[in-house]
């Protein structure tokens, strides 16, 4: 039955269903009113980088080394390590300086995944408005670093898999360390023992 | 673009664009293999998931890496997803260019939104979601993730048929949409169009049936083919392939099965590709998306070459608009459906 | 308040309209020209109707309301073909159109 | 009210403000048509030419035909003056401003001496002719129903020879304007 | 409730009888009661237009699912507070080439005749402040001075833009002024007199009981109520022909080089029009203040006037949230080849309805000669673009 106007009267219902509908059913009024309710982000939502560091202390915790993968990795550059030297120079495996430009940062996410020592994860803070350009966008170490409680908060899976990883790793670090102690030992036992009785042929 | 006018009907119609242009291609060049996938995010920003898909596709057929069935699996389902949210947005948008006052925009993007919210808590961001990698995904999906994709998937048909309510009959819509620019097969295919436009004109090309790549052979589903090539069939076209995506999901969302995500062999930091040249393409929301890649074995490509849909649709704009109205030009741009990321890369 | 006020008063308009015609050399002014003189002679004839014995008499009104649909006929035919002489002889100077040939 | 408190003044001129009230929309009326004539910019002679209009009709009210008021209203300001000025804007005459040269040579000045002439004349035969003394009879109204009877009562034949006169003149005029369409 | 009824004329009498006694001169006390009627209607009138420029906005986004204005005040009913110091504050920029005293007349003309078309209409029982006997007629030729002020605006902002969009709005008004002329002087042929209040004592009664007389309960009536509804929307540039400022092209139509007090007078003109050719619709079709059920007379009568102007006000927006615009030549083509000729329709189906006896059969004749042109026309109209469902091939 299409008499002409029937579709525009088709399209006026569909608008009333709506108008009615947004007082009664709850899934056709979407918006949130921001500042007084927050949206619940899903929980592997990313927004920025943060270094992770472990125990209480961040400049002994901290994980990161300062391998510069991420800083050469990251697409646009916008990382910025310098390796920290001790009285005498000799690099330490700890960086003195670790900005990021979170102006020039797309959260991509990159640096995440190619960090072997998984230092480096993505923050689900979202409100970082700043009235100057350069000061407080560019975030500097002691900014960056937050503690792995804090991680957990945030991703929980993703922190209790790391931690699996890492505590897998330092098992086999350990298991690994053991073993060559305990080979280094049988074989300082063998040395002793070769020379405890003379050794019959030197060479 | 700028148009000249005698009194109504248009005269000459010359687009301007180049102001999007990021420079991607060079920048792909300079950066290493990994780095150009977030950059594919900003091609064409409304559909991410199907340019990272495009881009991994290529580099896997340069460097032969097989992808496990799961990875397949969940490509196809955000693949889909995000031609549904693109089809559904580009009916809001083709509303508000006519002037409707956004009611059609709004319901289209409370639907996007439960999409754009499937992505974030796949991907980790709405738009940018930088997910793919070369041999599968990043990761997994998360728990109860399938659930709520197959409870949107359940209640989508309804949202589109209040949407056809509102859309298909209207008589005003039939007189500014019905008649504008018809297109012949013919002029489509000289033209180099792709997608929806080109079927909308009577072409049966969709590369998921011709090139079948990514198990879409597995799944049943149908293309659908306009006879008149007019602004309406564009539209017409869009909301039928909407309703097909859903299908497809629905299917896929059954079967997907379990195993790794990644292909365990593939590497992603020092990707070192062999040298040699390869041509990966799929069929995006807005047509035929391919990346030309040549690697000369370094870690960087030595070349990196996007055909954008939305640039060679877009040439045939004058032609489609001269003699019709002012307001028709609306109408036409909008329903070639570009997005300016893709056009000026 | 006489009849000879508002015939006074007509009688200024139509002298108003013949000045424009005969003093300005533009086709749409003399045309206002017109309509101001028809509108002088619509005055009178209400004038008279109200100043008559028996107001019941509408001769004068009806009369007035027929110039009137009248009047609005003739500016559009005159509008039309000063649109035509423009297009002609693109200007609306009465002096340009001289030519009889057209 | 209004229309009430203007017809009241008119009937019986002692109780208001007397019936002089009436004759301010006859001041409008002629410094409009003054205006219309005189001023150089053709649309700012069409807008006083508009209000002209207007303050004809409110003269025609005032003085009790209410109903031809509202026509001149509507049939003027509303079809007419908007002729007008579409014609304005169709021919664009913007050489306006060059010299107005009158008709034959005369310029503007003879224009305006044809309008004095005629206008002493017809001042003379007023004032000497007995009949334009009548003073003022009672309130007179013309009934919208009385003009509606009168219509198509004995004015039947002339309605429909306007009607007629009126679709042929718009048809042509349409079909005039339309000429350069094809050419 | 009948002192209620009465409220709106007893307070101005009591007032009015208050300054008499003080010494104040008889005809004084005529004018000082005119000016109270012009003061409470106006006050009415702009007070329903900033509930409206909010309610609009409100619904507008209601039907679009989200809240709409809610933040300044309670429920964002002081948003066109906001509004109207924003429009007070916002520097009023005039072109340097523009006409200075055109640009500046043009608000003014465009706010007179929505202020005086406001004078007509019958607010509740013996509660109209002039009682004209060609009041319909009235109407109509002040509406005409509308299109005088939009052209005055466009031409005088000197921009091309808005001279095209005063063009095209001036030719939209024009023809889809014949349509609401006939339509409403259907209802007046029907009721027999030109004036509101007797169109409005026409439509009393109830028929059978419940049925009020109402015009539009009629075929015909509905038709015309129709006709003139969309006459409505044009008249007032609304919705579906918001062609001059809407399109996407004509940036602001003859609006372009107005800001500041100005453009507020343009967009409060424009609401107190619509508001005003609602007050028609209601007037002429709805039944003015005829409540709609018997024993719902006792609610006062300008409440029903009031809550009707309302609905139909409401009705424009919602009307607005869903179609989108029409295309010029649409416009004009709809306008004359189907409104003209539909609304002689009407009129005739009127007439036969008046002649076959006002009864039920009288309602299915009309229904008859009302029906056949409206679906040829309709069929005719959209034959041009094929209407059905265009089928689509599909391939595995």
């Amino acid at each position: 039955m299409n008499f002409p106007g029937i579709g525009l009267l088709k399209g006026f219902v569909v608008t009333a269903r709506n108008f009615l509908g947004s007082y009664v059913e709850k899934d056709r009024l979407t918006t949130r009113q921001y500042p007084e309710e927050r949206p619940k982000l899903p929980e592997n939502s990313r927004s920025f980088p943060f270094l992770v560091f472990d125990g209480e202390d961040p400049e002994a915790g901290m994980r990161c080394v300062a391998c510069k993968i991420c800083e050469k990795e990251c697409p646009p550059q916008c990382i910025y390590i310098i390796q920290d030297r001790d009285a005498a120079g000799k690099p330490l495996k700890r960086p003195r300086i670790f900005d990021i430009d979170i102006s020039v940062c797309m959260s991509c996410q990159i640096c995440v995944e190619v960090c072997p020592f998984e230092s480096i994860r993505m923050d689900t803070d979202y409100e970082l408005s700043s009235f100057d350009r350069f000061g407080s966008l560019v975030l500097d170490k002691s900014k960056l670093l937050k503690s792995n409680a804090y991680y957990h908060g945030i991703h929980p899976t993703e922190a209790s898999e790391t931690d699996a990883r890492i505590e897998a790793d330092r098992k086999k670090k350990e298991a690994a360390a053991a073993a060559k102690a305990e080979a280094a030992r049988k074989a300082t036992a063998e040395k002793a023992a070769k020379a405890a009785h003379p050794p019959e042929e030197t060479k | 673009m700028n148009v000249t006018l005698d009194g109504e009907t248009v005269v000459k119609l010359q687009p301007v664009f180049g102001y999007l242009h990021r420079n991607h291609e060079k920048i792909a060049e300079g950066n290493s293999w990994l780095a150009a996938v977030p950059y594919t995010d900003r091609l064409d920003y409304i559909c991410p998931l199907t340019n990272n898909w495009a881009y991994t596709l290529a580099v896997e057929t340069l460097a032969g890496l097989e992808v496990p069935e799961r990875a397949e699996y969940i490509r196809i389902i955000t693949a889909e997803l995000t031609r549904l949210q693109n089809h559904v947005a580009f009916m809001g948008f083709i509303l508000a260019d006519m002037g409707a006052w956004g009611s059609a925009l709004m319901y289209a993007f409370r639907e996007r939104e439960k999409i754009l919210d499937l992505f974030e808590a796949l991907t980790g961001a709405r738009m940018m979601c930088n997910y793919m990698r070369f041999g599968g995904c990043r990761c997994d999906l998360p728990s109860g993730w399938l659930e709520s994709a197959g409870q949107l998937v359940e209640g989508f048909p309804a949202f589109l048929d209040e949407m056809e309510a509102l859309l298909t009959g209207n008589e005003i819509l039939l007189a500014r949409l019905q008649g504008v620019a018809p297109l012949t097969p013919e002029r489509a295919i000289n033209g180099g169009l792709s997608g929806p436009i080109l079927r909308a004109a009577g072409v049966d090309y969709d590369i998921r049936k011709v090139d079948n790549y990514g198990l879409y052979s597995r799944f049943k589903f149908r293309v659908p083919r306009g006879r008149v090539g007019d602004c309406y069939d564009r539209f017409m076209i869009r909301v039928l392939e909407a309703r097909e995506s859903v299908e497809i999901l629905k299917q896929a969302l059954v079967g997907i099965p379990d195993g790794p995500v990644v292909n365990p062999k593939a590497k992603q930091r020092g990707f070192r590709p062999p040298a040699g040249e390869a041509y990966g393409r799929i069929e995006g929301p807005k047509g035929e998306l391919g990346f030309y890649l040549i690697s000369d074995g370094s870690d960087r490509p030595y070349r990196f070459r996007v055909r954008p849909p939305s640039l060679i649709n877009l040439t045939l704009l004058e032609e489609l608009c001269l003699g019709t109205k002012i307001a028709d030009v609306m109408v036409i741009l909008g329903s070639i459906d570009i997005v300016l990321g893709e056009v000026d890369r | 308040m006489t009849l000879q006020i508002l015939l006074a008063l007509s009688a200024i308009l139509f002298a108003f309209g013949l000045a424009a015609i005969l003093s300005r050399s533009n086709a749409i002014m003399i045309l206002i020209g017109i309509e101001l003189m028809l509108g002088a002679a619509n005055l009178n004839f209400i004038a008279f109707w109200r100043f008559s014995g028996n107001p019941s008499d509408l001769t004068g009104v009806l009369f007035a309301i027929f110039s009137i649909a009248v009047a609005a006929a003739e500016a559009a035919v005159g509008l039309a073909i000063i649109i035509l002489v423009h297009r002609r002889i693109q200007s609306v100077e009465v002096d340009d159109a001289s030519n009889l040939k057209g | 009210m209004i229309c009430e408190s203007l017809k009241t003044c008119f009937d019986d001129p002692g109780k208001f403000l007397g019936e002089w009230f009436v004759l301010l929309p006859a001041l409008v009326l002629l410094l409009a048509a003054a205006a219309a004539v005189v001023l150089r910019n053709l649309i700012h002679a069409t807008l006083c030419l508009t209000l002209s209009f207007i303050a004809l009709g409110i003269l025609f009210i005032a003085l009790g035909a209410e109903f031809v008021g509202f026509v001149q209203l509507l049939v003027y300001v509303g079809a007419v003056a908007m002729l007008i000025v579409f014609a304005i804007l169709l021919t664009r005459p913007e050489r306006l401003a060059k010299s107005d040269t009158a008709l034959s040579g005369l310029g503007p000045a003879g224009g305006a001496l044809a309008g004095f002439v005629t206008l002493g004349v017809l001042l003379g035969f007023l004032f000497t002719s007995p009949i334009a003394k009548k003073s003022l009879p009672g309130p007179a109204s013309a009934p919208v129903a009385e003009i509606g009877h009168a219509l198509m009562g004995d004015y039947k034949a002339a309605l429909i020879v306007v009607g007629v006169l009126l679709t042929a003149a718009l048809v042509g005029a349409a079909v005039l304007a339309m000429e350069d369409k094809n050419s | 409730m009948e002192l209620l009824e009465r409220a709106p004329v007893e307070l101005k009498n009591a007032f009015l009888r208050v300054l008499g006694s003080l010494g104040v001169p008889e005809g004084m006390l005529a004018i000082l009661s005119a000016v109270l009627i012009i003061g409470t209607v106006i006050g009415v009138f702009l007070g329903l237009f900033a509930l409206m420029s909010v309610m609009e906005r409100k619904i507008l986004a209601r039907v679009q699912n989200r809240y709409g204005p809610n933040r300044a005040g309670p429920f964002g009913l002081f948003q066109p507070v906001a509004d109207g110091i924003k429009m007070l504050t916002k520097e009023d920029l005039v072109p340097r080439a523009a006409d200075k005293v055109v640009h500046f007349l043009a608000p003014v003309v465009m706010m007179v005749p929505a202020l005086l078309v406001l004078a007509i209409l019958p607010y509740g029982r013996d509660m109209v402040p002039v009682e004209l006997e060609s009041g319909i007629l009235f109407f109509f030729a002040v509406g005409a001075g509308t299109e005088v002020a939009i052209f005055m605006a466009g031409w005088a902002s000197n921009n091309k833009y808005s001279v095209l969009g005063a063009m095209r709005a001036i030719a939209q008004m024009i023809s889809y002024e014949i349509p609401l002329v006939i339509s409403a002087v259907t209802a007046a042929m029907i009721a027999g007199s030109l004036s509101p209040s007797v169109i409005v004592a026409a439509q009393g009664g109830f028929a059978a009981g419940f049925l009020p007389h109402w015009f539009v309960t009629t075929p015909w009536g509905f038709t015309a109520a129709l006709l003139f509804y969309i006459g409505a929307l044009a008249e007032s540039n609304r919705s579906p022909f918001d062609l001059p400022e809407g399109e996407s092209e004509l940036v602001a139509g003859h609006l372009t080089e107005y800001s500041g007090f100005k453009y507020a007078t343009f967009f409060m003109a424009e609401y107190i029009g619509m508001f005003a050719i609602c007050g028609m619709f209601v007037t002429l079709f709805l039944g003015g203040w005829q409540a709609p059920l018997p024993f719902l007379t006792v609610v006062p009568s300008w409440i029903w006037f009031f809550g009707k102007v309302c609905f139909v006000a409401f009705t424009m927006v919602w009307v607005r949230a869903t179609l989108p615009r029409l295309r010029v030549d649409h416009l004009l083509a709809f306008a004359w080849k189907f409104l003209l000729p539909m609304s002689f329709a009407a009129f005739l189906s009127a007439a036969c309805w008046h002649y076959a006896g006002r009864g039920p059969a009288a309602w299915f004749l009309s229904l008859v000669v009302v029906g056949i042109p409206y679906l040829v026309l309709g069929l005719s109209f959209t034959s041009r673009f094929s209407v059905s469902r265009r089928t689509y091939l599909f391939s595995e």
